[in-house]
């Protein structure tokens, strides 16, 4: 780093104190972009004419004394020195007609365009800042007379809805007083009553399922009581003497004879 | 900011045209967050400004705007027309299913009108809520119908023009029968016996539909 | 209130009479602190009014008055004339102060949008933290936009309506200089020689600063 000495030793006074103010400063930076501009500015010139070889040797040597002052620079600056380093020797050595890739001169041309764009976004921030504001410089109307939300509700129903409502209420299904529920039950009593009365015209065989009473046959609940009730009366009745009962097969229908 | 502060100081010794007063009362009413008084519009206007002149000037230039400069005690603010209060209404319209409770009033009024409360309730198996019956009358799909010659004169329900509208029914004798409603698969379960026929096979069932179109 | 219902739907069928659309929109801007859209404008105002040419009359009769009517994208607003700003001292309100990177980062959405956050890294050649976009879409400067349809497709950022309330710009054409800075190439997505091409510089540039007038 011979090089960084002797540029040392060339600055003024104000150049290395300024210099010595970057290395502080050096959280201030936001990024190798932003210190390589500052560093710009030392060469007070149109950045579009500027010397990136010369650009270079001041990051480099920036970042030699950084070293030298044991101050940590985050790795951003290091890939950012070695690529100056890279971007240094590409434009001092001739180029290698065998070797491929973008010459120094152009790398050196994209630097600085990211120089001058940079330098372009920070005016413009500034621009933009400098602006007439919002709440600063011009307002807004203080006592807004906000919009009131009238929200209106609509109640909907469709004949279906009313319908149903209606069909509802007529069963009566959820007005039932609990007790009433025993409504959905055929007492064996009750089926043995019926079935003495209707045994008598059972001259054939006939599916017991048959005598169950027609207002059971709508309801599962009413249906498998009014079936296991009757079951359990047709037996009864068969052990009187009354009636035959026969069943084909598992899950056939169980039918009745009168005995005669 | 500095050019501000030297106009001021140079008005320091001569007020502002008036046109200019002007519009600086306007801009400092409409930005205030609550009235302000004469006083403290001259406060922050330049040195010598007549802010009781401006205002009656700005007030004029308002007369008949869409916004008014209006006195609001002591003090006075831009407030917009009352004319236009409209304008600053948004109406959303929320769709809402009416409650279970509400439907099955209105069936019961609709297949059993007229009906009373106490015949509601009745049919229901559970009191009515002032609320329900409100509401159904509020949408106007219920109204009141004679009173009942019977004793305590019972107010009555029918159902209104509205309720056949938006129901798309010519009269409310259209509404399906319960024999309907079971083929159509809404009623399951057969009657308890012993609950009341329905109401279209019986013959006062005719007196009563009748009332919903006698007035 | 049902006289402005009536009101209301009498216009159906008749547009009211220009001075009258003024007068309205005029009473909606004064009443409202977001800039209002002529969209919304129409939506509260009679069937069949013209917001848009009402808005010009209007704009008319505020030039040169205290307050003016402003364009905010697509929107309008009544905003006081900047020249009074000293007078409303008490009305400022302390905005946050923003960091450098946030100052910078919201520029170069501006001037680059939509850009991801690549690119505003590239430019500034450091990461973008977390937290300074999280701020400027708190403050709702910034939005997201369109995912570029690029690998990986990155999220863009635009700036949004109240961006530009806020620094007065009529549309994010009118940015300070952006003219200048596109005409200077400062404005292209150009990558370093040797590199693969950026994927998004495919036409994307054109595009670029018009998105926002897009929807």
């Amino acid at each position: 780093m011979s090089e960084g000495d002797f540029e040392e030793d060339e600055t003024s006074v104000s150049e290395r104190l300024a210099a010595e103010a970057l290395i502080v400063d050096v959280d201030g930076f936001e990024g190798p972009l932003d210190l390589l501009l500052m560093l710009s500015r030392t060469q007070k010139v149109d950045l579009r004419k500027i010397s990136v070889l010369e650009l270079a040797r001041q990051y480099l040597a920036f970042v030699e004394k950084a070293r030298v002052l044991r101050i940590e620079l985050a790795a951003d600056y290091l890939v950012m020195a070695a690529w100056l380093a890279f971007l240094k020797s590409r434009l001092l050595l001739p180029p290698d007609p065998s070797e491929d890739g973008p010459s120094g001169e152009e790398l050196a041309a994209h630097l600085a365009f990211q120089l001058e764009r940079l330098q372009a976004m920070r005016e413009a921030a500034a621009r933009l800042m400098a602006r007439d504001q919002l709440g600063r410089d011009f307002f807004a109307r203080g006592i807004p007379e906000d919009v009131a939300r009238v929200r209106k509700i609509r109640y909907s129903a469709t004949l279906l809805d009313l319908m149903q409502g209606y069909a509802r209420i007529r069963t009566r299904d959820d007005f039932r007083p609990f007790v009433m529920d025993r409504d959905a039950v055929l007492t064996l009593e009750q089926a043995l009553e019926r079935m003495r009365g209707l045994i008598g015209f059972a001259g054939s065989w006939t599916d017991i399922s048959s005598y169950l009473p027609e207002e059971f046959t709508h309801d599962p609940a009413r249906w498998r009581s009014a079936t296991a009730s009757t079951f359990a009366a047709s037996l009864e009745l068969v052990k009187e003497g009354k009636v035959d009962i026969r069943q084909g097969e598992a899950f056939a229908p169980i039918e009745l004879r009168r005995r005669d | 900011m500095t050019e501000d502060v030297d106009k001021i100081e140079e008005s320091l010794f001569e007020a502002p045209p008036m046109g200019e007063q002007e519009r600086m009362v306007e801009a400092i009413l409409f930005a205030s967050v609550e009235p302000v008084t004469v006083a403290e519009l001259e406060a922050r206007m330049p040195h010598g400004s007549d802010a009781a002149e401006a205002l009656q000037h700005l007030r004029k230039r308002y007369e008949g705007r869409g916004v008014h400069v209006v006195r609001v005690g002591v003090a006075w603010a831009l407030r917009t027309a009352p004319d236009l209060g409209f304008l600053m209404r948004r109406e959303t319209v929320e769709t809402r299913k009416l409650s279970r409770a509400a439907i099955e009033t209105l069936a019961i009024i609709a297949y059993h009108q007229p009906a009373t409360r106490a015949e509601i309730e009745e049919i229901r198996g559970v009191s009515v809520s002032r609320g329900t019956v409100d509401q159904l009358l509020e949408m106007d799909w219920i109204r009141f119908g004679r009173r009942r010659m019977t004793p305590g004169r019972p107010v009555t329900f029918v159902v209104t023009q509205n309720f056949l509208d938006h129901f798309g029914l010519e009269n409310a004798r259209d509404l399906p029968g319960l024999k309907e409603l079971r083929s159509a698969g809404l009623l399951e379960n057969r009657p308890l016996p012993g609950s009341e026929p329905l109401p279209e096979e019986e013959g006062d069932e005719a007196t009563g539909q009748d009332e919903l179109f006698e007035d």
